[in-house]
């Protein structure tokens, strides 16, 4: 320690400095301050994010889904939990009867997403599962998983592994 | 006055190490991510690359360079983290809003590259989930201007305060011979003076090719501790430039479709695809039986996997060495003569995480 | 029956001066919150409103006062019955109490009276100060004790020994101006800095005495309990110190009290070292000729209100800047510099005044 | 004896062998869809293509003869082009069916294709697209577009069921699995095509899209249909049986199994399988718990002393049946107890043929007569109990299963006299006609939900594993038989199956001495001592089928 050091009062008044110059420029840009005033405003969720669970839909508004369960595979949490079913005549041969994520389970690694060979399932809504008040209400069933649609549709599928997104 | 302590660990154990042998080797790629939850990057490519050493698989230089910038990007932020609340717990609350905003804008970065902030996920076996995302090299390069700055702001609060001086120096110190005998790695070994850094000693992906220095301190108290942090983000700021400044193109993923997941193109469009995926998503890659180690230099310390395959695809043994267990384990040492208010400044300094202390 | 103005100015000001110290508590911790999310590049509280007025987050000091007042008044179960509930009376009444003395503009004249802007004059103004001060201690002592919680005892008694220790040197820090102005009394000391010091400098304290001032200002953040010495809190060693086990009402007591001495103190510094009341450069005299005597006693107030606004953001500035003490280190820096220092400066204070006003 | 080596290893092989048997008795494997060691060759696939040296192409190693002197190798950059080129022409036309298909997980082309080839696509033109979902039979759905044409179904149902109902049309890409226009495939041994299938062209229709074979956890067991006790491998997951795949044992059943058997799980899944014990009130069955009904059993059997009977059903296990006989001959001292075999005329007209299907529909008629025997209880012992019912001289009966009235062709005169009976406990897995007539129901577990051996009626002792936890707050036997000793104020039983085999194999003689681990999974006979202890095989000896399916070489 050099005197300066040593009398406290130099550096002191370094850092009153310092942090004075952050209060005054803070006071003349708020607009550029970081926080964000969350429920009015809210930050766009890069492409990317890892949201809320979505089931893509055809154009005739039939799941894509064909109960293959490579994602209730690939899960590392064992969250999802499906029932298959014959398909409709003019679909596919297969589709799901019973198709639920609980949400409390769920660690959102998006390896669901990386398993499906159907592109039948997304993150993609950009959402995060809301507050609910018991456990039944966070497992989200077809209808919870099809009602958001993409932040970004049509949002070609995996993309950004080759970093197009 | 502190005459005995007893640290009393397990209080976040999730049985990492066998769960992991519940899933199949990707599926542990989540769990690695709630080790050291401030720098989950690194434990992704930890784990990866003790798993790609079963196979001698050959990652894609971008690949390499993808995961040296997501490391070195960790690294600043579990920096960013320690020091921040270290000084927080000696009552100086700027140093951590200023180093929480960086790492914010470091995080905001993360979620674009692989779309969660702390729980990444993003490393896979054989490369990375996804490549960088266009024009992200750009924001992370300026955003590396703007942390030197944060770092000059804090360096001059505390630095040379004779304040924080005083509540540091001398404070937790420990020899060198001791730290060696505990097992300390990283910062806290360096700042007793033992220049010993993985990245040095045991180059692993390409930190041979670039130029970054060991920072060390001479006593090893909470103060050089302190400062080996403060250099050791000003090196990792130094690698990142170099890393951006010659970030080759090309795949990030390895080629061996044993492996590497095929592209979602050739799953949605070929049989052959569509089986690579079924194979490789119900089996699970499947190393040789065998055993590996592969130790890698995170923000803590040595962090280092060891792996036993049995040749299934799922891991027959997972073990983890964290670099927080050893720090931990002398905090008796550490602390035993100093005051009440050291043992805080003590527990700060040596970053203790405790999902990875207890795993 | 006639009541005399003296009678009814006393009352006044009996009434006006704690209602309005109190009244700046809001504005304080307005300042306190916003002034620290500004430093710290963030934008603070502002949520609270009336209809879809803000006021700048003015409205938050309210909303948590409207709070404090209906919370619960629990007491933890060991807790002794009555000092528990006398302890917060016990250190904002004296705070209140030492208010008493400080003036806020020179005497002015109603119909014929002499009233002095303070509550009461005292010619040995300075000493009830410290007298009435002192008893604060008790009463976080005695919230320490109570509380029946080791945390508050090890706060009790950290706050007793430092208050002790640093009234001492807040005293003899004082003791150069007041051999200077040869008074004890508050409004003759503003008084006696109106003049000016070789025709340029007002004649304040702080530039004849400016290591008694360093000193006073030292010992003031000491008596605050604000950081870098807010031991007796520590939140990080010591959850809070003494009002750990209050809440509600009574916490808001202790928050009032360190307010109020806040306030006391800024007014003791404005008022020792930077002439009171005095504008700079202009004399009473001056001002009533020029301003009249209202004009006069408003020019003075705002001047007194701006000295002990700067010394009152100081408290909060230093606060978000610095880290804070060990509790040896406080007694250290209390016992070996600031009491010698200031011993040494009564000495050369007192040889300078005898050699200058000859024996 | 030709000598031959293959991939530089030398091996010699009987004469008549293949080049594939001369690889896998190496152990050296070699990718095939056609060839399976239990059907005809028909080399139809070309995935097996090996080098030969001085041949001058890749030829089948399933169809090439070992001879003296051959060089094979099966790992050489050409075969290895060789097995990518078959795998690329067999997965041009192949759909992209794998979400939809029930094979995947458990797919040879899946398979084969990750560890032989793994090789990017390079078809660029539209797949071929032949009919999908087709309704083969009742038991079978073919999809065309998956299948290729390996011809096992064809071959097994010729060889095996004398069934020449499946068989490919045309040719080239156009060519197509099919049955002839309405004739369905409808085989008793029909879904054994399933299994052979390398991929998923046919797919059970009882199986289909229930689960993901990937999910499924196994359990060897023993079917216990008929006395043919087939060995079989149980799926389960969760507790719950999804299927049931025949376990290749050459002593009984080869590879196959019929379908009867391979459904017989679905009433162990039932949802109206008795899951709490019940005792009948006035107003009829209602529910109780444990404690309660075998107070209620424990009291009658107090009270009846010798007047006490017991009814085992062959079907148990032999642990079971020697709990049971333990019970009443040694714990309870009542010889009343036998067991209800089934009659002689509803053998007679059961469905039986020459290949694994018996007529006796009792698994273990052969374990209960001899255990029976060594206990001392008269062969006929239930017609003793019959009798003694009519003539209102018992007081307790415990009937160890529900389906006592399906083997007796005398059902009325059971009814009447088992009415008579002061107190009836029935251990039962569903409610039916004797359980309404029981004072006490006990929830009893299913075979899948036991260990235990049984005896099949070549006195094969085979094991068979517990799959799944017994429904409810079912018990299995030897639990439910140590809990009514217990009740009756008597001494427990031992729970454990293999402690009670040990006991069995020292009180019943033909049992020589077996140990658990010596019956393994193949089952084991007694040694010749066991002959000694003579028991007639009731009808079976006649049976047509036992001896055809002996002689039968796989």
């Amino acid at each position: 320690m050099d005197f300066k050091e040593r009398i406290y009062l130099w550096e002191i008044v370094k850092g009153l400095w310092i942090t004075l110059r952050h209060l005054v420029y803070n006071l003349f840009h708020q607009r550029s301050m970081p926080t964000l005033h969350y429920p009015e405003e809210q930050r766009p969720m890069p492409a990317r994010y890892r949201g809320r669970h979505r089931l893509t839909q055809r154009d005739d508004g039939s799941l894509k889904c064909t109960a293959c369960m490579l994602c209730a595979t690939a899960c590392p949490a064992k969250c999802i939990y499906i029932e298959a079913q014959e398909g409709l005549p003019e679909g596919t041969e297969k589709r799901p009867q019973v198709y639920n994520i609980d949400m409390l389970k769920c660690v959102y690694c998006s390896l669901c997403v990386e398993a499906c060979p159907c592109d039948a399932i997304r993150m993609d809504t950009g959402l995060m599962p809301p507050p609910a008040d018991s456990r039944e209400k966070f497992i989200y069933r077809i209808e919870e998983l099809t009602k958001y649609p993409a932040i970004k549709h049509p949002n070609p599928p995996f993309l950004h592994r080759c970093g197009k997104l | 006055m502190i005459v005995s302590c007893l640290p009393e660990i397990g209080y976040l154990h999730r049985a990492f190490e066998k769960s992991s042998e519940k899933g199949s080797y990707t599926e542990v790629i989540p769990y690695t991510d709630r080790l050291n939850y401030c720098s989950a990057m690194m434990n992704n490519v930890g784990y990866c690359m003790a798993v790609e050493k079963f196979f001698d698989l050959t990652i894609p230089e971008r690949g390499i360079y993808v995961r040296m910038i997501v490391s070195e990007m960790s690294r600043i932020m579990d920096h960013l983290v320690c020091i921040g609340t270290n000084a927080v717990d000696l009552g100086a609350l700027t140093n951590f809003w200023y180093f929480f905003q960086a790492r914010e804008e470091l995080y905001d970065l993360i979620e674009s590259l692989c779309g969660a902030r702390l729980t990444t996920t993003y490393t896979r076996i054989g490369g990375v989930m996804a490549d960088l995302p266009e024009g992200w090299a750009g924001r992370l390069e300026a955003l590396l201007a703007k942390l030197y700055k944060v770092l000059e702001d804090v360096d001059g609060l505390l630095t040379k305060n004779r304040i924080f001086i005083d509540r540091t120096r001398g404070v937790g110190g420990i020899s060198a011979e001791d730290a060696i005998g505990y097992g300390f790695t990283g910062p806290c070994l360096r700042a007793c003076g033992v220049a010993h850094d993985l990245r040095k000693a045991n180059p692993y992906m390409f930190y041979d090719r670039f130029q970054f220095d060991v920072p060390t301190g001479e006593r090893g108290d909470v103060y050089d501790r302190y400062l080996v942090r403060m250099a050791e983000m000003r090196q990792s700021l130094r690698l990142l430039e170099q890393l951006l400044a010659t970030l080759p193109g090309g795949p990030v993923n390895a080629d061996n479709p044993l492996v590497v997941l095929p592209p979602k193109e050739k799953v949605y469009g070929s049989i052959e695809g569509l089986i690579s995926q079924f194979e490789l998503i119900i089996k699970g890659v499947q190393p040789p039986a065998g055993e590996v180690y592969v130790a890698t230099e995170a923000a803590n310390g040595e962090l280092g996997f060891y792996i036993v395959s049995d040749g299934t695809g799922r891991p027959y043994r997972v073990r983890v060495r964290p670099p927080c267990f050893p720090l931990m384990s002398s905090m008796p040492h550490l602390v035993k003569g100093q005051m009440l208010a050291d043992m805080v400044a003590t527990l700060g300094s040596i970053n203790i995480i405790a999902g990875e202390l207890d795993r | 029956m006639t009541i005399e103005i003296p009678y009814i100015a006393a009352v006044l000001k009996a009434i006006a001066f704690p209602v309005m110290a109190l009244n700046m508590i809001p504005v304080l911790v307005w300042i306190e919150r916003r002034g620290s999310a500004f430093i710290q590049n963030r934008i603070g509280p502002n949520r609270a409103n009336i209809g879809s007025f803000t006021f700048l987050g003015l409205l938050h000091p309210f909303a948590d006062a409207m709070k404090f007042m209906f919370k619960e008044p629990f007491r933890p179960e060991n807790a002794h019955p009555v000092f528990y509930f006398l302890a917060p009376a016990l250190v904002v009444i004296p705070s209140l109490m030492a208010l008493a003395v400080i003036p806020i503009a020179d005497h002015v004249w109603v119909q014929g009276h002499e009233i002095s802007m303070s509550v009461t004059e005292l010619e040995y103004g300075i000493a009830y100060v410290f007298a009435v001060a002192s008893i604060g201690v008790l009463g976080i002592a005695i919230a320490g004790w109570a509380s029946n919680n080791k945390y508050s005892l090890l706060g009790g008694i950290r706050s007793t020994a430092q208050m002790i220790s640093y009234e001492l040197s807040l005293g003899l820090s004082v003791l150069g101006v007041l051999l200077i102005f040869g008074t004890l009394d508050l409004n003759e000391l503003a008084r006696g800095q109106g003049a000016l010091l070789w025709g340029v400098l007002p004649k304040w304290g702080v530039f004849l005495q400016p290591v008694g001032f360093l000193l006073f200002v030292v010992a003031c953040f000491a008596e605050a309990n604000r950081l870098p010495f807010d031991l007796p809190e520590g939140d990080s060693e010591l959850v809070a110190g003494y009002h750990t086990e209050y809440g509600g009402f009574k916490f808001s007591m202790f928050f009032m009290g360190e307010y109020v001495s806040m306030v006391t103190l800024a007014s003791l510094i404005a008022t020792l070292f930077f002439g009171g009341w005095q504008v700079p450069w202009m004399t009473t005299t001056a001002l009533d000729a020029h301003l009249g005597e209202l004009g006069r006693t408003l020019s003075q107030i705002a001047a007194f209100a701006v000295k002990i606004g700067f010394f009152l953001w100081l408290f909060i500035w230093v606060r978000w800047t610095l880290p804070r003490f060990r509790y040896d280190q406080l007694m250290r820096l209390g016992w070996k510099v600031v009491l010698p220092l200031a011993l040494v400066n009564i000495l050369v204070t007192a040889l300078v005044l005898l050699l200058a006003n000859g024996f | 004896m030709p000598k031959l080596t293959v991939d530089g290893r030398p091996v010699e092989v009987e004469a008549g062998q293949t080049v594939m048997n001369a690889a896998e008795k190496l152990g050296i494997e070699i990718p095939r869809f056609c060839y399976h060691s239990k059907l005809p060759v028909a080399g139809n696939c070309r995935m097996c293509l090996v080098e030969v040296e001085k041949m001058p192409k890749l030829t089948t190693s399933c169809t090439t003869p070992a001879t003296e002197g051959m060089v094979v190798l099966t790992k050489s950059p050409k075969v290895k082009e060789g097995q990518k080129a078959v795998l690329e022409y067999l997965l041009i036309n192949h759909p992209l069916d794998c979400p939809v298909c029930d094979k995947a997980g458990e797919c040879d082309l899946q398979d084969q294709y990750f560890a032989f080839s793994s090789t990017p696509s390079r078809m660029i033109d539209q797949k071929v697209h032949k009919p999908k979902r087709i309704e083969l039979g009742p038991t079978i759905k073919l999809d065309q577009e998956r299948c290729v044409l390996c011809t096992r179904c064809v071959r097994f149902l010729e060889v095996y069921a004398h069934d020449h109902s499946l068989g490919t049309v045309n040719r080239g890409d156009r060519a197509i699995l099919t049955v002839f226009p309405g004739r369905p495939l409808d085989n008793i041994y029909s879904l054994n095509t399933v299994d052979l299938c390398p991929v998923g062209a046919l797919t059970s229709k009882d199986f289909r899209f229930k689960k993901r074979v990937w999910f499924l956890k196994n359990a060897d067991s023993v079917c216990t249909f008929c006395s043919n006790q087939c060995s079989t491998v149980v799926q389960h997951d969760e507790g719950t049986i999804y299927r049931i795949l025949p376990r290749e044992n050459e002593k009984v059943n080869g590879p196959w199994m019929c379908d009867t058997g391979r459904l017989e799980y679905r009433f162990i899944n039932a949802e109206e399988r008795v899951k709490c014990p019940m005792v009948r009130r006035d107003e009829g069955q209602e529910r109780t718990t444990w404690r309660e009904a075998m107070e209620a059993v424990g009291a009658a059997f107090k009270a009846a002393g010798s007047r006490a009977a017991g009814l085992a059903s062959p079907r148990m296990t032999n642990e079971s049946l020697f709990a049971f006989a333990k019970l009443f001959v040694e714990t309870l001292g009542s010889k009343l107890a036998g067991f209800v075999k089934a009659d002689a005329g509803l053998v007679e007209g059961a469905p039986a043929d020459d290949f694994l299907i018996k007529a006796d529909k009792n698994p273990n008629t052969r374990g209960a007569e001899e255990i029976f025997a060594a206990w001392g209880v008269e062969v006929d012992g239930a017609r003793s109990v019959l009798e003694a019912a009519e003539g209102g001289k018992l007081a307790a009966l415990l009937v160890m299963d529900q389906a006592l009235l399906e083997r007796v062709p005398n059902r009325e005169r059971w009814l009447k006299a088992l009415a008579k009976v002061k107190f009836v406990a029935v251990a039962s897995l569903a409610e039916n006609e004797l359980t309404r007539l029981a004072h006490v129901v006990l929830p009893l577990a299913s075979w899948a939900e036991e260990e235990g051996t049984y005896t099949r009626f070549d006195g094969l002792v085979q094991r068979s594993w517990r799959a799944v936890p017994p429904r409810g707050e079912a018990k299995d036997a030897l639990g439910l038989l140590s809990q009514v000793a217990v009740a009756a104020g008597k001494q427990a039983l031992p729970l454990v199956a293999e402690a009670v085999f040990k006991a069995l194999v020292a009180k019943v003689r033909c049992f020589g001495s077996l140990t658990y681990a010596a019956i393994g999974k193949q089952g084991a006979k007694a040694g010749s001592g066991a002959a000694t202890h003579k028991v007639e095989i009731v009808n079976l000896a006649k049976d047509k089928g036992a001896g055809g399916a002996e002689a039968r070489t796989w």
